[in-house]
């Protein structure tokens, strides 16, 4: 079976939480492995889930690599598996196969100041960064986050980013005005503008829609940050997930294999096409 | 090893492949193909409609079927290609040029047992070429030869009467010494016949890339050229050019469901190709190749250049298929040469 | 014969004083002597329009594909040359509604007394040798190749579907170059009736049906070059490419897989037994398809079949006229009744 | 199955609510036996029958597809029964063409009186199919 | 696959009428199997009132959002079930009936195939009832006010039981003064009663009705919307006469130079440019002829207008427009007779003497041209020999009419009868196929004409006639004697073959309804719905829907009133909800959904398709017909049945 690079292990799902409501709504699983499988991982690889009959997603690995006894997914509803996901209940076994990508260099960001900017379901993959950098406080110099969503219902990790108080700086925005909502209006590249976090000796990650990130990037470099500051992930269309599939094919690169992280001073030399 | 094998003692040497299940082209409806070898083969074929990739990279290969009984865990049982040595005659250096290529991709970064598992039983019986096949044969400028061994066990030169046989590899050895007194041994006369074969082949005119080593460059500085565009300007967005390729190796995965009470079905793998609107498209309609020019630029991009750039080879072998079966003509080596020539 | 200079003048003049936006018409192609379709805007490129025995792509494709970019917009009409299989495909898609009559300029142009020619016939006339272009010439194609010039009787190399068309005068247009003149061909549906001959008992015809199935890669091609085939999303697609901003995860979630994008025979026969029902009675036989299909699949005896079952037991002829109602969304009192108990 | 069970054929009937499947539901009150080989699916109308349904019906392993409907002149929506006899028609028709057993495609008109006439017609289709064997043309290999 | 829904399975026993042949208790366990299948119960009678409890109490106690019974047919229980899932607090059409006694136990004797057979029809109507929507009934407002178009007396009866039940009445007659063709009869079997008298009261009623606005000499032009809320133009033409101020002096008349044909003598009279039909015509008021006027527009003559001294004609009207909105339309726009020049036979209508059935009813009238005497038109003599053939048109399936106009062998007796009344000395021949004589009173009325009034009746067609000597010869056979008949007669009367108005025509194409083979409007069910159209609220009476008298015809016109009344009693139209919906990414409007349904729901905006809910029926036909799957049925989805297929084969 180890040999079969196809062939998902088994993992029963432990607990489910639901973050967002709504059409595009997004569930947090925990899925514990069967028959003692499993696999380690390195901040922002993801795994290909299945539900058999329906087929696989790609999907970021939400929960951090030092978490051994389970993986966690956050999973938006927007097509055939992952609307299956979101009828599953606690106890259903599924597919994972995996690890699959590249990763955050976490270590080579000692005694840096960490700036994570997340839109909408974007959280999820820089999440295990956050997590781990926390885990690690001492290492890491400043640690901010920015993130938001469309409506105050929108916000995932809510009591997660709470907690995070203290230990992180966390700025949390919303599209539109609505009562009851005394932190940013407007979207998360004004937000970042806003506040104005500073480029020296600092990483700034983001993630989160195309067009999000397209003007967090821009914004990033006015604010002074350079290409090699910058990281991101890519969100290609994916199969296989080990790098023959060709779907995630961006220039030479399959986005599975080289990505889905990428240093802004790499991906801008790619084409487009993501 | 080298041998003379008589035309007629042909269907002898591949009955005497004991343990090898072979194929041949055979026309079949209008349709050159290969298939089954028939007890009276012969290699008399232009190149086949699809080239012989199937055999080790089949149009839609079972990774696993599922089981899954209502509030059970799924029960998966791996399908694993069945068996058996197969060798396919006939191959022409183009075709057999791609394999090295497709091996790179299939074990590239990790390995893909499925790919494995057919190629490690599999031999091809090469031919090599007199004259180009069509007009749309351009071997020569990406490289290749009509007289390559590249990715071949065995080349069949055509000397008339009787085929030189060359053994490339081990296995073609094996192949060879299993016809053992069907082929004579070769004698300096054949070598100069098969030389002068050779060198008439390599001599014949054929139409080219205008400069293989400088087209990854060329096409990395003309990826923004409307040309791209104005190419593709009667491109249909079908599979033909890229299911006929030899070195096209793109993919689906998707899980075709046979019952629900209890749930079963398989898992499959089924080729895809880069000129289907949908290959990229997101859930959410979202698409980062719309239009058919971008389309058609991954295409040659991805034989020219991102090949290259990974693996220091083009991927394209030069064997006209794309070109001489698109419904609208559209020309790869046109289409090199004028982003080439444009910047 | 048609006057290609006064085509290209009447190209020139539509385009010069605006009438239309665009011509989609023929030119040399990139690949031999083919001709490929092309679009173009200004009066300058009117030259470079060529009307041969090439010209096989049913040109009402390419309006198609214009008509899906984002570019299109209704106003101004575009220009299009259409052979006598074209117009009515033109005149199906109005029927349709793809288009409003007075959106296309139909450019009639006649195959008069000839068709176009079929590349296997050609390659297996002439083996091993590509010619460098092709001309009508009377009741011949003139192929000129290295060796000099090859005049073969046009029956010999012509595509089946001319040999046996329907109205090789199109009759739906805004001008028209080249006469109407009276075939001796083929009666229509002479190949079909041929294969029925030969293929007369069931199992025999699964058989035939059976191989050819087998053989398809699913490439789509024939889709893909069917201008009936402008579904946003295809019933063999296998996800959703009907997205649109409305499209719930729901939707997604729940489309069917009548077929899955397998190549398996059953799979393939699904996907053609669908394409060729809904192709019946919008099926006007420009053969595109089977000339497209690399595996050389039959394709056109599956739709002549319907279309001649709609002409038979339906008395309906598709592309005959822009206001007629679909041949499915219709029926007459005494469609046949004998087949049911 | 075990081997020794002879073939039964499968049938999916597609019946409309109004004429058949009140047929059907006659021939029950009246207690008329006949095969089970057959397996209702109700519609609204024999008109909403999609071709597709038909083949989608061959492709997952039917033996045979009944659609019945009301007499012409007889639907409950006028004209369900004329589009589909036009459709349907079609169907068959290509299906003979492509060298698939017409008989294994039927179709009927069976009003709500007719509850002896329903059980006939699929006591027929069994018997018709029945020396067919299973069907495997359209069948989806799914091994 | 999986939808995420609640669902419980609750197979009946039906005492043993199920539970004899399956086995109940393996196709609760099979459905327990079922994906979103949380709760299976077996027991012995579930429309019982215990059954129906422990459903709703399983209802509530697994929470289920969806319920199959296995039982019954659901033309028995469907109602019984949705309604007890209502009562549990589920939507009604989220609950699914599996039909698993009348199409499985009653009609299967071996258990093992039966409870197999129940096993598919029972998972079909899981996996069907997992992707059911939950739907409420559609609402629709309604105008209680009707439209009644025509006013013969099809329209007058239904106009008045409408008023009189309350209803606001539109009534829209194309000529100039109501009565139809009841009011040019002279008197009418079987009675005899005189038509005039029993109209007339009834025309003067319409006319002081407050709940009835009479629009004469007005046409539909348009009509749009949906049952409850339609909205029709009305064209009112110019009469340029105020029929307020018009005092039916006959002043104007008199000076009119114009001499016309007139159509309500059936042009055995002449008129005026500026007339009243008949002295009883309602509106009383004279009408001026635009079209035979010698010119208003600039004026040529203008005499009447001199002579007026009311002053109420006025050259200045002009065709206005009204909308009028109503809830209902009744369609009353009557017959005409089948031309007398299609019947070469009978000499295409170019002799004189050769009358058709309403000519001689105007003979026979009091009123008539000739004040009651019969005469004929030639010579105005006493016809002593009058042939009157049956069947004129009618029956004929060859050459004219196919169809029985089914009054005329009643009116030709009535005429016989009248004849001999007048001419005693007289001979009546009648040529006849059949006599049909079904109704109350009828047969004895023929059996009267024959007997009676020894009216000689020739069983056999009129081969030919022509005009002879002043006389018309007529040459036929009496296929009872076997003999060839020769008359030399004064007189020959066609009953010619009633076909439908070409005002009903009219009417058809403004309304979008379906007229039959014949011509005549189409009802939506032949036995079960008479007086309906295919079109919801749109109801036909009269003669327009099929040959018909006149009992027959109030009979139909108080039954369309009722129906109409029935409908707008209500305060609110509910209608069905699992209608067709269209999906609009994938819609290209190619129309053929359009053309496919029969209701006309369906519409192109912005080149998609949009349903109007209130019209469709969810039949499918469009769902069926569309190759794009872009419209499909609530609840009866494409999706659905491809599970349904599923579930049926085991695939
Ligand atoms: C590296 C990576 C990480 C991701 N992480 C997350 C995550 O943490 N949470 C989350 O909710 N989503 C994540 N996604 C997106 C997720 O993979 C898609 O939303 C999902 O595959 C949609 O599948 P579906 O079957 O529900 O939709 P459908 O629309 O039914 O799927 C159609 C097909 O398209 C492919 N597809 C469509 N959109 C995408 C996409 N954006 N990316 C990849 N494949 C796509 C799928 O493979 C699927 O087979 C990630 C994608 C990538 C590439
Ligand atoms: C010769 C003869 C003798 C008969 N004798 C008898 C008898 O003795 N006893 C008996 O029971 N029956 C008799 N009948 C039958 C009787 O005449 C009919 O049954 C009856 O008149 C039908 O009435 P109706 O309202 O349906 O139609 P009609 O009387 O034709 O009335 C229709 C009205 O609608 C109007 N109209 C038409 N189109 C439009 C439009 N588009 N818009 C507005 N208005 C429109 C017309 O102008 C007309 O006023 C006789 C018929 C004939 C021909
Ligand atoms: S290039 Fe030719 S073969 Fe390839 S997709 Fe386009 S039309 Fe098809
Ligand atoms: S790209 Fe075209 S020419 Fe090159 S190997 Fe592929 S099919 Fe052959
Ligand atoms: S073109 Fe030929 S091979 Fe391709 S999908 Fe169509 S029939 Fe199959
Ligand atoms: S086969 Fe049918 S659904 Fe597919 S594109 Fe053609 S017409 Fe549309
Ligand atoms: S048939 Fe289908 S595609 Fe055509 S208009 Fe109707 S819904 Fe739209
Ligand atoms: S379901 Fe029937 S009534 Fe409704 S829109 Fe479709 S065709 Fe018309």
């Amino acid at each position: 079976m180890g040999d079969n690079i196809y062939l998902p292990q088994l993992a029963r799902i432990a607990h489910i939480k639901e973050e967002v409501g709504g059409e595009r709504a997004i569930k947090t699983f925990r899925l514990e492995f069967e028959n003692g499988g499993g696999f380690e991982h390195a901040c922002g690889q993801c795994a290909m889930l299945s539900i058999f009959g329906r087929g696989e997603s790609m999907i970021s690995i939400a929960s951090a690599p030092h978490i051994k006894d389970y993986k966690q997914f956050s999973i938006m509803r927007v097509g055939r598996v992952t609307a299956a996901f979101h009828e599953l209940a606690v106890g259903d076994v599924v597919g994972i196969r995996g690890p699959y990508g590249n990763s955050f260099p976490v270590d080579a960001w000692r005694g840096k100041n960490l700036v994570f900017i997340g839109g909408g379901c974007g959280l999820a993959p820089i999440w295990p960064v956050i997590q781990t950098a926390v885990a690690q406080r001492g290492n890491f110099g400043e640690i901010t986050v920015f993130y938001g969503g469309r409506s105050p219902r929108d916000i995932m990790y809510q009591a997660e980013l709470e907690k995070l108080r203290g230990a992180v700086d966390v700025h949390l925005s919303v599209d539109k005005q609505e009562e009851g909502w005394n932190a940013f209006c407007g979207f998360v590249p004004a937000n970042l503008m806003d506040k104005e976090p500073s480029p020296d000796n600092a990483i700034a990650i983001t993630c989160g829609p195309p067009i999000m990130i397209k003007y967090v990037i821009e914004n990033l470099r006015q604010l002074g940050f350079k290409d090699n500051q910058i990281y991101t992930t890519i969100e290609n269309k994916m199969k296989c997930g080990v790098g023959k599939c060709g779907r995630c094919n961006v220039g030479k690169d399959y986005v599975c294999v080289k990505g889905p992280v990428y240093c802004w001073d790499d991906l801008k030399g790619l084409p487009a096409e993501y | 090893m080298e041998a003379i094998l008589d035309k007629k003692n042909l269907n002898d040497w591949i009955a005497a492949l004991d343990g090898w299940d072979a194929y041949a082209p055979a026309l079949e409806d209008g349709v050159w193909s290969y298939r089954p070898a028939s007890a009276n083969a012969a290699l008399a074929h232009p190149n086949t409609v699809q080239p012989p990739k199937g055999f080790a990279f089949p149009q839609r290969e079972i990774f696993f079927r599922f089981e899954q009984i209502k509030g059970e865990a799924p029960r998966l049982t791996p399908v694993q290609p069945e068996p058996g040595r197969r060798v396919v005659f006939g191959v022409r250096p183009c075709d057999g040029r791609a394999v090295p290529r497709m091996d790179r991709v299939f074990a590239d970064h990790v390995d893909d047992g499925y790919y494995r598992a057919r190629r490690k039983d599999l031999a091809y019986v090469g031919l090599a070429c007199h004259k180009p096949q069509s007009r749309h044969c351009f071997c020569k400028s990406v490289g290749g030869s009509p007289v390559s061994t590249e990715g071949l066990d065995v080349l069949l030169t055509d000397l008339g009467e009787r085929y030189f046989a060359l053994a490339v590899t081990d296995v073609g050895k094996a192949l060879m010494q299993a016809g053992g007194a069907l082929f004579a041994k070769a004698g300096a006369s054949e070598r100069k016949a098969v030389e002068q074969a050779h060198a008439a082949a390599v001599a014949q005119p054929q139409r080219g890339v205008a400069d293989a080593a400088a087209a990854p460059a060329a096409l990395k500085a003309g990826f923004d050229s409307p040309l791209w565009e104005e190419l593709a300007q009667g491109c249909i967005g079908c599979g033909i050019c890229t299911f006929l390729c030899p070195t096209c190796h793109c993919f689906d995965i998707n899980d075709e469901v046979t019952g629900a009470a209890p749930l079963k079905g398989q898992r499959v793998r089924t080729w895809d190709t880069c000129q289907f609107p949908d290959f990229t498209m997101h859930s959410s309609g979202h698409n980062p190749r719309d239009t058919l020019g971008s389309r058609l630029r991954q295409r040659v991009s991805h034989k020219f250049r991102y090949f290259h750039e990974n693996f220091g080879m083009l991927q394209c072998t030069g064997c006209g298929r794309c070109v001489s079966q698109c419904p609208v003509g559209i020309d790869i080596v046109q289409v090199v040469n004028r982003v080439a020539g444009s910047i | 014969m048609i006057d290609l200079g006064a085509l290209h003048t009447q190209v020139r003049d539509i385009l010069e004083t605006g009438e239309v936006r665009a011509v989609v018409g023929w030119r040399r192609g990139s690949r031999g002597m083919l001709a490929e379709p092309v679009t173009i805007a200004t009066p300058e490129e009117a030259e470079t329009l060529v009307w041969d025995p090439t010209c096989f792509h049913n040109l009402s494709l390419t309006l198609v594909e214009e008509r899906k970019k984002p570019s299109w917009r209704p106003g101004k009409p575009i220009a299009v040359v259409a052979k006598g299989c074209d117009a009515r495909s033109l005149t199906v898609l109005m029927q349709e509604n793809c288009f409003r009559r007075d959106e296309v300029y139909v450019i009639g142009v006649s195959c008069a007394g000839s068709g176009v020619l079929d590349e296997r016939k050609l390659a297996q006339r002439l083996p091993g040798v590509e010619p460098d272009s092709a001309a009508f010439d009377g009741d011949a194609f003139v192929c000129a190749t290295a060796g000099g010039e090859d005049r073969i009787p046009a029956r010999e190399l012509m595509a089946d579907r001319c040999l046996e068309c329907r109205d090789a005068h199109p009759k739906l247009n805004n001008v028209v170059f080249g006469e109407a003149q009276p075939r001796a061909f083929d009666p229509p549906f002479a190949a079909l009736a041929r294969f029925e001959q030969e293929q007369v008992g069931v199992a025999e015809r699964w058989q035939f049906w059976q191989r050819q199935f087998e053989r398809c890669i699913r490439c789509f091609a024939c889709r893909s070059v069917c201008p009936m085939c402008y579904c946003e999303e295809c019933v063999v697609d296998s996800i959703n490419m009907a997205v649109g901003a409305d499209t719930t995860a729901a939707e997604k979630a729940n489309r069917i897989r009548w077929i899955e994008r397998s190549a398996s025979r059953a799979d393939n026969i699904g996907y053609h037994m669908t394409r060729a029902l809904h192709l019946a009675g919008r099926c006007i036989d420009c053969a595109e398809c089977e000339r497209v299909c690399p595996v050389n699949i039959p394709l056109r005896l599956l739709n002549n079949k319907l279309e001649r079952e709609a002409r038979v037991a339906f008395g309906y002829e598709p592309g005959a006229s822009i206001d007629l109602p679909a041949l499915v969304a219709s029926f007459r009192d005494d469609d046949p009744n004998h087949f049911i108990r | 199955m075990s081997a020794q069970t002879p073939y039964e054929p499968k049938i999916v009937a597609f019946l409309c609510k109004w004429c058949s499947s009140a047929g059907s539901d006659l021939a029950g009150v009246s207690r008329i036996q006949y095969p089970a080989n057959a397996t209702p699916i109700t519609v609204a109308c024999s008109g909403g029958v999609s071709p597709q349904f038909v083949l989608s019906a061959f492709h997952k392993g039917a033996d045979g597809v009944l659609v019945s409907g009301c007499h012409i002149g007889d639907c409950h929506y006028m004209e369900g029964n004329f589009h589909a006899r036009r459709k349907l028609y079609l169907v068959k028709e290509l299906l003979e063409f492509t060298g698939v057993e017409p008989d294994r495609f039927r179709m009927s008109w069976v009003s709500a009186a007719e509850g002896a006439k329903f059980a006939q017609v699929v006591r027929d289709f069994v018997e018709d199919l029945r020396p067919l064997g299973p069907q495997d043309k359209l069948k989806a290999e799914r091994p | 696959m999986s939808s995420g829904k609640r669902t419980g399975v609750f197979v009946c026993h039906c005492g043993n009428n199920i539970a004899a042949t399956v086995d109940v208790v393996k196709v609760a366990q099979e459905m327990a199997g079922e994906e979103g299948v949380v709760c299976t119960k077996d027991y012995v009678y579930m429309c019982s009132d215990p059954g129906q409890k422990a459903v709703i109490e399983a209802i509530k106690e697994n929470r289920l959002d969806s319920v199959v019974v296995t039982c019954c047919s659901p033309n028995l229980h469907e109602k019984t079930f949705r309604d007890n899932a209502k009562a549990a607090g589920l939507n009604s059409f989220t609950c699914e009936i599996a039909n698993i006694r009348e199409q499985c136990s009653w009609v299967h004797k071996d258990r093992g195939v039966a409870t197999a057979k129940a096993i598919k029809i029972s998972r079909s109507a899981v996996r069907r009832v997992g992707r059911n929507q939950a739907l409420e009934p559609i609402a629709v407002g309604v105008t209680r006010r009707v439209l009644v178009i025509g006013g013969g007396i099809a329209g007058i009866q239904a106009s008045l039981d409408l008023a009189n039940a309350g209803l606001d009445v539109v009534l829209v007659e194309k000529q100039a003064t109501l009565g139809g063709h009841m009011i040019q009869l002279s008197e009418t079997f079987p009675t005899l009663d005189c038509s005039q008298c029993i109209l007339s009261p009834k025309m003067v009623e319409v006319s002081r009705h407050p709940k009835i606005t009479l629009m004469t000499y007005s046409e539909v032009q348009e009509v749009s919307g949906y049952v409850g809320n339609f909205k029709a133009r009305i064209l009112r033409k110019p009469t340029f006469v105020d029929p307020e101020t018009c005092k039916l002096c006959d002043d104007c008349s008199q000076v009119c130079p114009v001499v016309v044909p007139n159509e309500y003598e059936l042009g055995l009279t002449a008129r005026r440019a500026i007339y009243i039909p008949f002295a009883q015509a309602m509106p009383a008021s004279y009408t001026l002829d635009e079209s035979a006027c010698l010119g208003l527009n600039p004026i040529v003559c203008g005499k009447c207008k001199d002579v007026c001294e009311a002053g109420a004609i006025n050259y200045d009207m002009r065709p206005r427009s009204e909308i009028v909105e109503v809830g209902a339309v009744v369609v009353a726009t009557g017959f005409d007779l089948y031309g007398q020049d299609n019947l070469g036979e009978y000499g295409h209508g170019k002799y004189e003497d050769v009358l058709d059935g309403l000519q001689f009813e105007r003979l026979c009238s009091a009123s008539g041209p000739t004040k009651g005497k019969v005469l004929r038109p030639s010579d105005h003599s006493e016809p002593k020999d009058v042939v009157f053939i049956q069947c004129a048109g009618s029956r004929d399936p060859a050459q004219h009419c196919a169809w029985c106009s089914k009054i005329c062998c009643m009116y030709t007796a009535k005429h016989a009868s009248l004849y001999k009344h007048h001419v005693p000395d007289g001979r009546a021949w009648v040529f006849y196929i059949d006599i049909r004589s079904g109704g109350k009173g009828y047969e004895e009325f023929v059996q009267r004409t024959m007997e009676n009034d020894e009216a000689i009746y020739l069983r056999g067609r009129v081969s030919r006639l022509y005009r002879e000597n002043g006389k018309i010869r007529v040459l036929g056979t009496d296929t009872l004697s076997g003999q060839n008949v020769e008359i030399d007669a004064d007189m020959v009367v066609l009953a010619l073959a009633m076909q439908p108005s070409t005002g009903t025509a009219e009417a058809a194409k403004v309304l979008k309804i379906g007229r039959d083979k014949d011509g005549f409007l189409a009802e939506a069910h032949p036995k079960l719905k008479p007086v309906e159209s295919v079109t919801a609220g749109i109801f036909l009476a009269g003669t327009a829907q099929g040959p018909k008298d006149i009992p027959e015809t109030v009979a139909q016109a108080s039954a369309a009133a009722a129906k109409v009344i029935g409908l707008l009693s209500q305060p609110q139209l509910s209608h069905a909800p699992t209608v067709a919906r269209v999906r609009k990414a994938h819609c290209t409007g190619c129309e053929m959904c359009v053309d496919a349904c029969p209701y006309d729901a369906i519409h192109l905006a912005n080149g998609k398709a949009v349903v109007n809910d209130v019209l469709c029926e969810g039949c499918g036909a469009c769902s069926a017909t569309c190759l794009r799957a872009a419209i499909e049925v609530i609840n009866a989805t494409p999706l659905q049945m491809n599970e349904m297929i599923e579930a049926v084969l085991n695939f």
